[in-house]
């Protein structure tokens, strides 16, 4: 038990980066559904999106 | 299976074969007898070249295939392509015969070498990256192979890499090679540009509508620097200073003709372009003439063979601007053999007596070797052409085609010159070297009973009386040969090396009087002993010295190049010029602003008072004198 | 983009929270992890265009390999770095890690910026990091002096460049990569245009560097500790080059006439250097100047302006990126081990360490472009587009060709070769993490032979 | 000092520098500097050394000069015109007499030399107040008067100053001096660009006021009056030795530091105005700035020998100065530069 919370201690920032990676691909996906709004909205681009389609990448 | 398919994918066995000890190393554990096991795999690799090699000569076959699209730039394609045709089918066979015979000498020859493994391994890349050269169709690829046999050079001519004067050659090769490799560089630019593609069957197909002077140069540029032409020659004898297998298996059958073989490929181009065939022409016959004559008074084993190579290398150059690439190719073949077999047997005397090079210390040999001797005495007789020996088919063709072509009567001239001195100096080794008394001690005697010795040396002797004969058999016939010509032009060849042999048994009675020293050593220590009146000296210290061109070429050019990188490069401008226009000018630009600026106010209220006052007036006036009709006290 | 940004930012914190013991461990794991993470970038659609990523950030072709060989050179730093710094107080350890990782931020940020002011701000921020790297660690006095120079030879080339931005910018009303293209200004051959023109030059050219302006860039070299040296001759100067291919095609109908000078001395600079390489004496200071004679190749390539010279000099950027890095590597575990650079001292260490001379080997031959190493690619690919400019080209790029493969295989030669000095009888053996450091340099360039297109910018 | 005293003097400056800001009359703005001046004399002068006395009265002697000189500007422009509001300053003359009356006020070059000889007589506490607030009272009126000052004169004042602080700085190795020699470069920049956009100058003399007061801080802190007192910092406060080369580089105009954004906007809108030239120069002339600060980076931050001394582990002792408005301000002097478009939708 010891030896866990000890290994808790010493490894936990090995997280932070995988954290970050996964912060970083929500915003990337939040960033790409708002463009894919914006460009749906346009009248050369403007379709009927399958759901969860993303079109801006 | 289909024939074809079986014909092209003989060269993926080949190389397969050829990697696998490659391969092996990579396991963990470090194998036994690695050396023998790669020996083994040129032995395999041989006879399965064999099987492509039957079914050229049986079906006719051959082909070019595209195997893999490498990369692309806009509509530029390089493709790993592979052609296998008369050369390549040959050559390959040949190449792995020599290689194999060297190989199992070097395993007598290197056996107390800590990193004999390593030796082998290095052997056995640059016998890969030779088959890549002769097989690729496409010039990147063979630019891979081309730098890939200068780079193992590299290494091997430096084996004994303690020793400055291995790293040295090793360095020249380098460098004459890369002058040379400036021309290819040159060449593959000029084809990508004007023809948009390195596929080598494709540019002849522009062949009419472009002039190809400019690359054809190039081309000549490299082969005259990796197929060691006047020049660019002195790495050649330079190399020497690697171990006998490396001289034996690069510096006479393989690499080295890896530039003759750049121009037989590239026939059809030269073929058309007289200027290209003339420079071929007089460039050969020059460096045939010149190595022949510096080999004549050479005193190492090794020089001297090393300097018949550059002579042979030179007539296989002519062959080429004769318009008769077949028979260089015939040459390129037959000398491998009997150049191979000749630095075998040097070395197995070299080895046997205690690493003494200088013939004028060996003597006796024939006693004591008798079986390496008669090989030596059959490799310089078909060196100098003894009718029906390999070197008769190629050499009496070379100079029976010239001797009826229109061709310039110089370089003619000269390259039967060459033939000649090639029976002197090699009568030159065996007299001196295989016959008469011992000159030197030798304790314990030499012996040559090893297999390792003696099978490789019988193998070549084999190849060296037969070679020429069967490729010539088999040699495809595109040019009408000549078949009527006076009995004087038909014998040329054989009666100039009869006459060259006669002067030189001679010269031999007269030898106690020609001088046997080295002048090198004279000019360093008493220069002023040497008459230099003396013609007869005047071309001995040219020959002897190899016309000077090591001492100008190695001494002034890196000097200059070096004082040129030191005092201008590095003092004027960079230390120098660049320093003080851009900082230190700038800094020196500034610091009397700077003490002006830190200068002035001294502490002192009456210069703040006193500027403000003037600043203000000035201004107030330049204002007033500016705007004349300005209202001020009305 | 941020799902690389933000996990190097997070590096920050975990350098800084991390326990001591597992310091060195975790920022090269992690790092490694963005790096091998940052390769899904070179995996792209058909379409050779913007790949919009985010509003300010996105990639294309020239940029994607610029991006993936700085994220590869963070923990290949990092790890180069552990001998020298770990002695160090921890905190100066963190320090020291968190100057390389905001390095990687600043880069990230400039290769892929879209806006032309972005990737300037991320330019210049590049020179604070660098710069403390330099003159806090380096190692001798003189490190004062190669920091002034490297700040104020970049500053001087730079600020005409912050004034020709805006000038664009009042001009076309933007300075977004994405929009400029399709409305570059017209430019007539006024003296003021030209003046503009040098400007928008000028920064880059300084960086990359050309031959006249590149004295910053030896003094910086050996100077900077290891770390600071992989960067400068990896990445860094590769801002220079990356920088000049975007401005360039705006200036198109001006660089027609005014790029001669500057192709013909960046040729002649190719070999001038070249030739200071023959004399150099100090390791660290020859592999800065081939660097030169190398980025003076790449600079004739992106000024003749032609698909062939963009292509070999993106080529040529990334190998010799990879390539010079490795060199200095190599040349630091010689440095660690005889705390010498000089090369008459440092000699026959083929004896002593037969796989490093492996190594150095290998990468002496990428250095020299062999074919078929990426380097010849991209060197081939320059020097046809200049022949086909003009065929005397040919004499300075194959002499500096010649004098390249002599001076790299003095080298080799050198170092690797000869009698070994009785001073070096007893160094250490080579650490597993020094020949993990190299190969992982060199299995890129060895793999790029494969697949070239990888970094073949826009003409693939 | 008695508190009370120190209170109203203190009160006393705000008081002057307040009036100058809400006045539209020129006796009134004149009224509020002249309170400001004597407000400060007696703190400049608190300490009774002859130095500080010294500059006491080298300052009082210049600002009477100026202030005198824009009593008698208003006053003729008033006789001209009739006319006493600050923005009507319509007449010519008076307007240069004005202008260069601030000029010798805040220390513009050629009316810089007061500058430096003042500061170096000052502890680090007034300094900092004499380099930032006492800049606000003639900016307010500057800020004013804008739109009637002669362009060439403002441009040449504008290049002077910079250049002369660059210069001057070069040759110091009083940390006072040094800041005041900045200050008057900096200077420089806020009045090139008042011609055209008065509201960069002041976002300019805002972020100088952070950049500046967080340097003076960080002098005070470490109790540091010479370049060579500044290499004990890293035994002082690590931390502050690393952030004080970010800092110094930002007074620099180094991207990506708050230091960047009023170089880059003031650059940004010579460059509109077609005066790529001065902007080129005033570009340049930071350099020389630059290098000064670099030395300072250099003596602080970047050199240190190699070991940690274990003998004065004087950072391990909590220092009785408050930190927090340090770090405020330091972080401010780092970091500001993301935000620009939210600082220039503020002011504009």
């Amino acid at each position: 038990m010891v030896n866990l919370v000890n290994m808790l201690r010493e490894h936990w920032v090995n997280v932070l980066v995988p954290l970050g990676f996964v912060i970083g691909i929500y915003m990337d996906r939040r960033n790409d559904e708002k463009l894919t709004a914006f460009r749906n909205k346009s009248m050369l681009y403007k379709r009927e999106l399958k759901p969860g389609e993303v079109t801006w990448k | 299976m289909h024939l074809a398919t079986m014909f092209n994918s003989n060269l993926a066995v080949i190389l397969l074969i050829l990697a696998t000890p490659l391969l092996m190393t990579l396991t963990p554990s470090p194998l036994k007898n690695w050396a023998i096991r790669v020996k083994t795999a040129i032995q395999t690799a041989f006879f399965a070249s064999l099987f492509q090699l039957s079914l050229f000569l049986t079906q006719g076959l051959h082909t070019t295939t595209t195997s893999w699209h490498w990369m692309k730039i806009s509509t530029f394609n390089i493709s790993l392509s592979f052609k296998f045709d008369f050369y390549s089918i040959i050559f390959i066979p040949v190449a792995l015969y020599v290689s194999w015979s060297i190989l199992e000498f070097a395993l007598w020859y290197m056996h107390a070498d800590p990193r004999m493994d390593q030796f082998f391994k290095y052997l056995l890349v640059f016998l890969i990256t030779m088959i890549i050269l002769v097989t690729a169709n496409n010039l990147y690829q063979l630019f891979i192979g081309w730098e890939g046999v200068s780079i193992m050079s590299f290494l091997l001519i430096s084996w004994w890499y303690g020793r400055a004067d291995a790293n040295t050659a090793a360095l020249q090769a380098v460098i004459y090679n890369r002058v040379g490799d400036i021309g290819l560089i040159l060449s593959m630019t000029w084809f990508v540009m004007n023809l948009n593609t390195w596929e080598i069957e494709q540019t002849f197909s522009f062949l009419n509508d472009t002039p190809t002077t400019l690359p054809l140069l190039g081309l000549i540029l490299a082969a005259t620097g990796k197929s060691a032409q006047f020049g660019l020659h002195p790495w050649l004898t330079a190399a020497m200073e690697g171990p006998t297998p490396v001289s034996a298996l690069l510096h006479s059958s393989t690499m080295v003709v890896a530039g003759i073989f750049l121009l037989i490929r590239f026939h059809p181009l030269i073929a058309q372009n007289p200027t290209a065939l003339t420079i071929c022409l007089c460039l050969g016959a020059l460096s045939t003439m010149f190595a022949a004559t510096c080999a004549l008074t050479q005193n190492d084993l090794k020089k001297i063979v090393a300097f018949s190579t550059s002579s042979q290398l030179g007539l296989m150059m002519v062959t080429i601007g004769l318009n008769q690439p077949q028979l260089a190719f015939l040459h390129i073949c037959t000398h491998a053999f009997f150049k191979a077999m000749l630095f075998l047997c040097s070395g197995s005397i070299i080895h046997d007596f205690k690493d003494e090079q200088d013939i004028r210390k060996l003597g006796h040999v024939h006693a004591l070797l008798p079986f390496t001797s008669a090989c030596m005495v059959v490799g310089s007789l078909a060196l100098t052409g003894m009718p029906f020996l390999s070197g008769f088919f190629s050499k009496d063709a070379i100079i029976e085609a010239m001797n009826t072509s229109y061709l310039n009567a110089w370089a003619l001239t000269l390259t039967l010159l060459a033939t000649s001195f090639t029976a002197v100096y090699n009568f030159r080794i065996t007299f001196y070297a295989l016959m008469n008394f011992p000159r030197c001690i030798f304790l314990p005697p030499p012996k040559e009973d090893y297999s390792p010795v003696r099978n490789p040396i019988k193998r070549l002797a084999w190849g060296s009386i037969l070679a020429g004969f069967l490729i010539t058999l088999n040699c495809p016939k595109t040019e009408t040969p000549i078949l009527t010509m006076p009995m004087t032009l038909k014998l040329s060849a054989l009666l100039v090396t009869i006459l060259g042999l006669l002067s030189a048994m001679w010269l031999k009675t007269l030898m106690n009087k020609l001088p046997n020293k080295s002048p090198a050593s004279n000019t360093m220590t008493q220069k002023s002993k040497i008459p230099m009146d003396n013609p007869a000296k005047i071309i001995f210290n040219f020959s002897n010295l190899t016309g000077y061109i090591p001492t100008i070429m190695h001494r002034m050019a890196p000097k200059a190049n070096l004082t040129m990188g030191q005092l201008m490069a590095t003092q004027l401008m960079d230390q120098t010029w660049l320093e003080i226009s851009l900082p230190k000018g700038i800094t020196s630009s500034q610091l009397p602003l700077t003490k002006l600026t830190s200068d002035i106010p001294r502490g002192m209220v009456m210069t703040y008072l006193t500027t403000f006052i003037f600043t203000t007036l000035l201004s107030t006036l330049l204002l007033i004198l500016t705007q004349p009709d300005l209202p001020i006290l009305t | 983009m941020l799902k690389i940004l933000i996990p190097t930012l997070m590096l920050l914190p975990t350098t800084w929270l991390s326990s001591p013991k597992w310091l060195w461990t975790t920022t090269t794991a992690q790092s490694l992890m963005i790096a091998s993470l940052s390769l899904t970038w070179l995996k792209r659609s058909a379409e050779p265009g913007w790949l919009t990523l985010n509003s300010y950030l996105a990639i294309d072709p020239l940029s994607t390999p610029l991006l993936v060989l700085t994220c590869w050179l963070l923990p290949l730093m990092i790890m180069a770095s552990q001998n020298h710094i770990s002695p160090e107080p921890i905190n100066r350890q963190r320090m020291y890690i968190s100057l390389l990782i905001s390095l990687q931020v600043f880069l990230i940020m400039a290769f892929g910026a879209t806006e032309i002011i972005l990737f300037y701000v991320m330019f210049e921020a590049t020179l604070i990091p660098t710069l403390a790297i330099i003159t806090r660690w380096g190692n001798q006095a003189e490190r004062l002096n190669a920091g002034t120079y490297f700040l104020f030879y970049t500053l001087v080339g730079s600020l005409p460049l912050l004034i020709a931005l805006l000038i664009l910018q009042k001009d076309v009303g933007t300075l977004s990569m994405l929009l400029i293209q399709y409305s570059p200004p017209t430019l007539l051959p006024s003296w003021t245009n030209k003046i503009w023109w040098a400007a928008c030059l000028l920064a880059f050219l300084v960086k990359m560097p050309l031959y006249g302006i590149h004295l910053w860039l030896p003094k910086a070299h050996v100077e900077a500790p290891i770390a600071g040296s992989m960067v400068l001759a990896a990445v860094l100067l590769k801002l220079g080059g990356y920088g000049m291919m975007r401005m360039v095609i705006l200036l198109d109908p001006l660089t027609k006439e005014l790029a001669y000078p500057f192709i013909i001395l960046a040729l002649w600079g190719a070999i001038m250097t070249g030739s200071t390489c023959l004399r150099q004496t100090d390791l660290k200071a020859l592999i800065a100047y081939s660097s030169v004679s190398h980025m003076g190749l790449v600079v004739g390539g992106i000024l003749i302006q032609t698909p062939w010279g963009f292509t070999g000099a993106i080529i040529l950027m990334i190998a010799h990126g990879l390539v010079s890095s490795a060199l200095f590597c190599l040349a630091n575990t010689v440095y660690e081990r005889t705390n010498t650079r000089t090369l008459l001292i440092t000699r026959g260490m083929q004896t002593l360490l037969p796989l490093t001379a492996t190594w150095w080997f290998i990468a002496s031959l990428a250095n020299l472009a062999l074919p078929p190493f990426p380097n010849l690619t991209g060197e081939m690919a320059i020097m046809a587009s200049l022949f086909y400019w003009s065929e005397w080209t040919l004499i300075l790029t194959g002499l500096a060709a010649l004098i390249t493969i002599i001076y790299t295989m003095y080298m080799f030669m050198t170092t690797q070769w000869g009698p070994v000095p009785p001073s070096m009888n007893n160094i250490e053996p080579p650490h597993s993490r020094e020949h993990l450091l190299i190969s992982l340099h060199l299995i890129p360039i060895l793999l790029l032979i494969l697949k070239p297109e990888l970094v073949w910018g826009w003409y693939y | 000092m008695n508190p009370y005293v120190l209170m109203i003097l203190i009160s006393s400056l705000g008081i002057g520098t307040t009036l100058t800001f809400m006045s539209s009359h020129w006796l009134l703005a004149w009224m509020g500097l002249e309170i400001n001046t004597l407000a400060i004399i007696p703190l400049m002068a608190q300490q009774h050394h002859p130095r500080a006395v010294e500059a006491t009265t080298k300052y009082f002697l210049t600002q009477a000069t100026a202030a005198a000189m824009i009593l008698f500007a208003s006053t003729t422009n008033a006789w001209m015109t009739g006319e006493w509001n600050i923005q009507q300053l319509s007449h010519s003359p008076s307007t240069t007499l004005v202008t260069f009356a601030l000029a010798l006020k805040i220390g513009l070059a050629p009316m810089h030399f007061w500058m430096p000889e003042v500061m170096q007589g000052l502890d680090l506490t007034t300094g900092l107040i004499m380099a930032t607030w006492q800049k606000l009272a003639p900016f307010a009126i500057i800020y004013q008067i804008s739109s009637t000052t002669n362009p060439t004169l403002l441009t040449t004042l504008g290049i002077l100053s910079t250049l002369v602080g660059g210069w001057g700085g070069l040759n110091q190795t009083q940390l006072r001096k040094i800041l005041a020699y900045s200050s008057i470069a900096h200077m420089g920049w806020m009045i090139i660009i008042l011609q055209f956009m008065p509201k960069l100058t002041l976002l300019n003399l805002m972020i100088y006021i952070i950049m500046t007061s967080a340097m003076f801080m960080m002098f005070k802190y470490n109790n540091a009056t010479k370049i060579n007192y500044l290499t004990l910092t890293w035994s002082k406060s690590p931390v502050l030795a690393t952030l004080t080369m970010p800092m110094l580089l930002s007074l620099g105009g180094l991207p990506p530091l708050t230091g960047f954004m009023p170089k880059w906007l003031i650059l940004q809108e010579l460059t509109k105005q077609n005066l790529a030239i001065t902007a080129s120069i005033m570009a340049l002339a930071t350099l020389l700035s630059l290098f000064f600060y670099l030395r300072l980076c250099y003596a602080m931050t970047l050199t240190l020998s190699p070991n940690t001394t274990n003998t004065s582990s004087t950072w391990r002792i909590k220092s009785p100065q408050m930190t927090m408005p340090l770090a405020t301000i330091s972080t401010l002097t780092i970091m500001l530069l993301p935000i620009t478009p939210t600082i220039f939708s503020l002011i504009m």
